[in-house]
């Protein structure tokens, strides 16, 4: 394989215990200087409010203010009942204000607005540990003799006192906790089965099987075999895949004795495709046969690069076309040109967007997860492997959990989708 | 042989100069620009939903509309953004425009200016009313941080935004005041052209900060948010031309969406005619393969 | 081709000293037109007019997000609180990272190349923390919740709403038997394998619609296009 | 060295994000908001580095000849920009930094210099680069430089918009053309996409009502394409997205803990 494994040695050891301590430090360091502090809110630069006597809207009731659950402090949620001129009596509210206090008898600012019809709004300018006291303000606006408009206020009675703190557990997604443990620990205990040794089954993937027959049918012709892995450079899983897969069809080819051709847009896959077809080539007892040209790169301009695959294709005739890796909108040129030859297309991609089109114009596609599937089928290496089998203990969990929760909602019995619920 | 000959055409059909095929496509997509034929726009339901979710909101509330995408999405997308915005401005909602793609704010500028007709500057009037940069509109500009913007925002999105995209501090905008992060907004709208976008807006503004998001979206992303759709993570979703055509039509302005649905029509057409033509001809002359 | 560097040089200035002075609505329009005919003479066949084109294209697209970034990131960001504050310790995150960016230059010069991978090091870790908790919980969990419901569904006056029932049902199935398909350690045998089979059929008329909105995008940005060429350019179009 | 801190640094700043989900405490959420910041500071310097990493190929493409031009240019450019607007030099450090770098890169290139075929393309797209820059550092009002009218903006509208949209416009017509000449109905599954696509592509036109405009309203394709796009395709997408979530867990996961490495690009 291309990537080596992972290895614990005594340098990533010290080097770990070193990041560690800056990681501390930095934690410190913020924990005392307040390393984001933002710039203090200008809040208390609203518009004053003048308290007018007629005709005033009724003012709201009922002011709770309690500190914002699950936060990091610096919130105080407000809460209060409608004035009885909002939706009903003289329907004149225009808006809300919040006002803060840090005494019951003030001075108050306002720290934000809310329109009417709404009861709630959150302050998240305070600072935790200071005792705050709300009102809210109820405008609504009335015409001046001289034509002008202003609004006047009602004043709510200030709420309880309230501090903003700040959480050491967000309890509303313990759920979410419990799904972190049970993929983390399936993954990594399947990835370390898999290294041990131990045998992981995968079921048999269709494409491997029309993989075989194709590259039969090129020998049979006489023609090239083209691959194609995909746009993207080593950094994405699916190049990773289609290389892998690069592998297979070039061990086949060489005992077939085929020619196979690579035309990449990377640079780095090049290297890639070139180490792994010789290490096939030698497999297949070849080594002979393997040619470093076969692998070659054309340009990193995307149409660029399509138009001159389409110009290979046209001018070479290939017999088989294998389109392995990640594709953007080139796929669509290539796969038309590649059947207007004749040639038979197998395809593989995760790239959603692209997926149909290769479905309409390819024998056959590997679709989405399949791609990954058949290169941890292929190359058995524990980590591609041990992660598929992780994923797959999350699909079956979710199979269950879907099945059960749809019979016993169905039945009206009881409602499991609120354990699903992250908030 | 008749039946040789007749094979041989499907085989010439088939081998068709693809300029042939470009020259139609062509034709068929201007021709249309050229007539004026009344179409009846159906509205879906997805698009029915997301008016309802923005009627729902009070006069002065705040919308905040997020640009994410460039100039070859215009076509779709910009017709929406023009519609949404003549929707504020009608229902008196305040506007934070911003972008998580470089060309957003811009694009957004070109939306404000078809919409009010000449470029906005510090303040206009529209409909007998003045509206002011900084108290009826603001637009953020653009940030690049992909993702990292939204989670940023939610915990302060003066911080996410440290100046508009004019240079001015946001902490001097006076409808930012009081603004500190997604609970003082009162409705996210978003259009997306791809990543960053939809997906991410649902993923941290919506599940994880709770606020209300409507989605427009092209036709290429739209099918892919379905699920979000359905599971109530957005209030609708406008996909594409037609999704801008039926969001004219609810909100009751004629626009590009509209004006473009024939040239779609008749794109689509030519399409379906290319693929039955197309299959037609590869079975009659017998290419069939194993596979 | 094969231009002396004397036009190139002449070439150059003039498009500068256009640049620089041009501002009239229609020349500009027509240099639009330019550059879209310039694009789609690809569709004749590649022609030096298309390279220049693209050529142009590529590199204007660079300095837009160049002179974009500049600006409204590492000035507004970087530059901005570190001028206005340059010793306080809330300046060390804003040190430490302009450290990190100038790192990620550093691939500019081969030799040192590597030290890149620092600052790669936070993007590719920032990035796989918050998708490893946003994709677990808006693309898995709240599908899942979702997905969890009564088949049926009633209408307001009480009466099963059929219409959103067979929708219920069609979403239940569609999604198990999806996720069976992609379900790796089971061979697709008996009922397992006639869900998978199931499965695949739903996600074909998945792709069929995405096909159709596929088509349906492109398409529209050609009228974009046709509409700039035959209205504002051409004004043919009332 | 090269190795090891990279893995720390990956594993620390991913580790917080995770943990910042679950404890709202300080300091995991001022840590989070740092490193979010830090996030959009680096990756415009990463695509920083992509345009210049551009430059420098354009410019390696050039060629002695083609150096000089788009040196003089560069030069003359520079001069025009001084003489045009008075006080260039106070305010536009990054335009006379970035010059400077130019110059030196040029200078490194011109000593390494191959002439090759495609250099006019080269200086079309270096001069295209200088110019946007120039335009956007020196004649666009510095930060506002997104006003309506800049230069910057004009530039926008009317170079880089008709060739960002006609590139992509093109697609519609291989799009047809693949359609003609490619999508079969070769097996049961195309076939089903097919059809799906066709009631979809007709559905989400009006030609779609029209063409089945003597059925009851509720059973035109229109209803249909609603119905096909809210039931069957979010089930699917459902299915498809689950799956992917399950394997970008996996995948953040691998890449914490050091496991997966090939972001970090092979060999030490």
């Amino acid at each position: 394989m291309i990537i080596p494994a992972a290895r614990p040695s005594p340098r990533l050891a010290s080097a770990c215990l070193t990041g560690l301590t800056v990681f501390l430090i930095l934690i410190a360091l913020s924990a005392t200087s307040a390393l984001a502090q933002e710039p203090p809110d200008t809040a208390n630069q609203a518009p004053s409010i003048t308290i007018a006597q007629t005709p005033p809207p009724s003012p709201a009731t009922d002011v709770q203010a309690y500190d914002n659950p699950n936060d990091a402090g610096g919130a105080v949620h407000i809460e209060w009942t409608k004035s009885a001129d909002d939706g009903g009596g003289l329907e004149n509210v225009a808006q809300y204000a919040i006002l803060r206090g840090t005494s019951p008898s003030g001075p108050f600012d306002t720290v934000g607005t809310n329109t009417p019809g709404t009861t709630e709004f959150t302050d998240g300018g305070t600072e935790d540990g200071v005792t705050y006291y709300y009102i809210v303000s109820t405008g609504s606006t009335v015409a001046s003799p001289d034509g002008t408009t202003r609004t006047v206020w009602t004043q709510s009675e200030p709420s309880e006192p309230v501090q903003s703190s700040a959480q050491w557990f967000h309890t509303g997604r313990i759920n979410s906790l419990l799904a972190v443990i049970l993929l983390t620990t399936s993954i990594l205990l399947f990835i370390n089965r898999a290294k041990t040794g131990g045998k992981l089954f995968i079921r048999k993937i269709a494409g491997l099987e029309a993989i075989d027959e194709a590259v039969g049918r090129a020998t049979e012709m006489g023609r090239k075999i083209f691959f194609i892995p995909g746009i993207e450079d080593m950094n994405n899983v699916q190049t990773i895949a289609g290389v892998t897969l690069l592998g297979r069809v070039s061990k086949m080819a060489a005992q077939y004795e085929a020619q196979i051709d690579v035309p990449v847009r990377r640079s780095l896959v090049m290297v890639a495709a070139r180490e792994t077809m010789k290490e096939a080539y030698l497999d297949a007892g070849r080594p002979d046969a393997f040619n470093e040209d076969t692998v070659h790169y054309l340009t990193d301009d995307q149409f660029g690069y399509a138009a001159g695959v389409d110009g290979m294709f046209v001018r070479q005739k290939p017999a088989t076309v294998f389109y392995m890796g990640a594709f953007y909108a080139e796929s669509l040129i290539m796969a038309e040109t590649g059947n207007s030859i004749g040639a038979i297309q197998i395809a593989g991609t995760a790239m959603p967007a692209q997926l149909p089109f290769f479905v309409a114009a390819c024998d056959f596609t590997l679709i989405g997860e399949e791609l990954f599937a058949a290169s941890a089928y292929l190359s058995k290496e524990p980590r591609q492997l041990g992660s598929l089998k992780g994923q797959d203990v999350g699909k079956f969990f979710i199979l269950i959990f879907a099945i059960l929760g749809i019979i016993l909602a169905t039945f009206e019995v009881y409602d499991l989708s609120t354990w699903f619920i992250v908030q | 042989m008749a039946n040789g000959e007749t094979k041989n055409f499907w085989v010439t059909l088939m081998a068709i100069d693809r300029r042939v095929i470009f020259l139609a496509v062509a034709i068929a997509v201007s021709l249309p620009l050229f007539l004026n034929i009344s179409q009846t726009i159906y509205v879906s339901p997805e698009v029915t939903d997301l008016y309802d979710s923005l009627e729902k909101l009070q006069s002065g509330s705040k919308v905040l509309i997020s640009f994410d995408y460039d100039p070859p999405s215009a076509p779709e997308l910009q017709p929406m953004a023009v519609t949404v915005i003549e929707y504020c401005f009608r229902n008196d909602l305040k506007m934070i425009l911003m972008g998580l793609w470089p060309q957003g704010p811009q694009q957004a500028n070109q939306a404000l200016e078809t919409v009010v007709g000449e470029p906005p500057g510090a303040s206009f009037e529209f409909n007998g009313k003045t509206y002011v940069y900084g108290e009826d509109w603001v637009n953020l500009g653009f940030q690049e941080g992909r993702e990292f913007i939204i989670q940023r925002m939610g915990s302060s999105i003066a911080a996410a935004f440290p100046r508009d995209y004019a240079g001015t501090p946001v902490k001097e905008l006076p409808l930012m005041r009081g603004v500190s992060n997604f609970n003082n907004i009162d409705y996210v709208f978003n259009l997306s052209a791809g990543t960053p976008g939809t997906v991410e807006w649902v993923q941290l503004a919506g599940d994880r900060f709770h606020a209300t998001i409507g989605a427009a979206n092209t036709a290429v992303q739209a099918p892919m948010i379905y699920p979000y759709y359905r599971a109530g993570q957005l209030t609708g979703i406008l996909g594409g031309m037609k999704g801008a055509a039926e969001f004219e039509a609810v909100v009751g302005v004629v626009g590009k969406g509209t004006k473009f649905m024939l040239s779609q029509s008749f794109a689509h057409a030519i399409v379906i005619l290319f693929i039955v033509v197309g299959n037609i001809a590869f079975f009659a002359s017998g290419r069939k393969r194993r596979f | 081709m094969n231009l002396r560097p004397s036009t190139i040089l002449v070439l150059v200035v003039s498009a500068i000293l256009f640049v620089l002075s041009a501002n009239s609505y229609g020349f500009a329009l027509t240099l639009a037109a330019f550059f879209t005919l310039g694009i789609f003479s690809f569709l004749y066949k590649d022609n030096p007019m298309y390279k220049f084109c693209e050529a142009v294209f590529v590199g204007i697209s660079a300095g837009y997000w160049f002179v974009s970034l500049y600006y409204q990131n590492l000035l507004a960001k970087l530059i901005d609180p570190l001028v206005a504050d340059p010793v306080g310790s809330g300046a060390i995150p804003y040190y430490v990272v302009a450290i990190l960016g100038i790192m990620m230059l550093m691939r500019l010069v081969p030799s040192i190349g590597w030290i890149s991978r620092w600052p790669l090091s936070v993007i590719v870790g920032a990035t796989a923390g918050l998708w490893f908790i946003t994709y677990l919980q808006s693309n898995a969990m709240l599908q899942l919740q979702n997905t969890i419901m009564p088949i049926q569904e009633y209408a307001a006056d009480g009466s099963l709403n059929w219409y959103q029932s067979i929708g219920n049902l069609t979403v239940m199935i569609g999604t198990i038997t999806g996720v069976i398909y992609f379900f790796f350690s089971k061979e697709h045998k008996g009922a397992f394998g006639t869900s998978a089979k199931v499965g695949i059929w739903f996600l074909m008329i998945t792709f069929g619609a995405s096909f159709g909105y596929t088509v349906m995008s492109r398409m529209s940005l050609l009228i974009g296009r046709m509409d700039f060429l035959f209205g504002d350019w051409l004004q043919l179009i009332l | 060295m090269k190795r090891e801190i990279p893995l720390i640094i990956t594993a620390l700043i991913g580790i917080v994000f995770i943990i910042q989900f679950f404890i709202p405490h300080e300091p995991f959420h001022s840590l989070s908001d740092i490193f979010s910041d830090w996030f959009s500071i680096i990756q415009a310097c990463a695509i920083w580095l992509g345009a210049l990493n551009l430059v420098k190929l354009s410019l390696d493409k050039i060629g002695k000849q083609g150096m000089i031009a788009v040196g003089s240019a560069v030069s003359l450019a520079l001069l025009v920009a001084i003489f045009y607007a008075p006080g260039f030099l106070a305010g536009r450090l990054p335009l006379i930094l970035f010059l400077l770098a130019f110059m030196l890169m040029f200078a490194g290139q011109y000593s390494r210099s191959r002439v090759k075929e495609d250099w006019f393309l080269s200086v079309s797209t270096v001069v295209s680069f200088v110019i946007i820059i120039i335009a956007g550092f020196a004649f666009s009002n510095g930060r506002q430089f997104l006003e309506p009218g800049t230069r910057f903006d004009y530039l926008y509208q009317y170079v880089y918009s008709p060739l960002s949209a006609t590139m992509f416009a093109m697609l519609a017509f291989f799009v047809a053309s693949a359609s003609y000449r490619a999508f079969r109905a070769r097996n049961k599954e195309a076939t089903m996409l097919l059809l799906a696509a066709f009631f979809v592509m007709l559905g989400r036109v009006p030609l779609g009502d029209w063409l089945t405009s003597f059925m009851p309203e509720g059973a035109r394709l229109s209803s249909l394409a609603d119905w096909v796009m809210n039931f069957p395709n979010a089930a699917g997408q459902r299915a498809i997205m689950i799956g992917i979530a399950l394997g970008v867990v996996s995948t953040s996961l691998r890449i914490i803990l050091g496991i997966e490495r090939s972001h970090l690009g092979g060999e030490s």
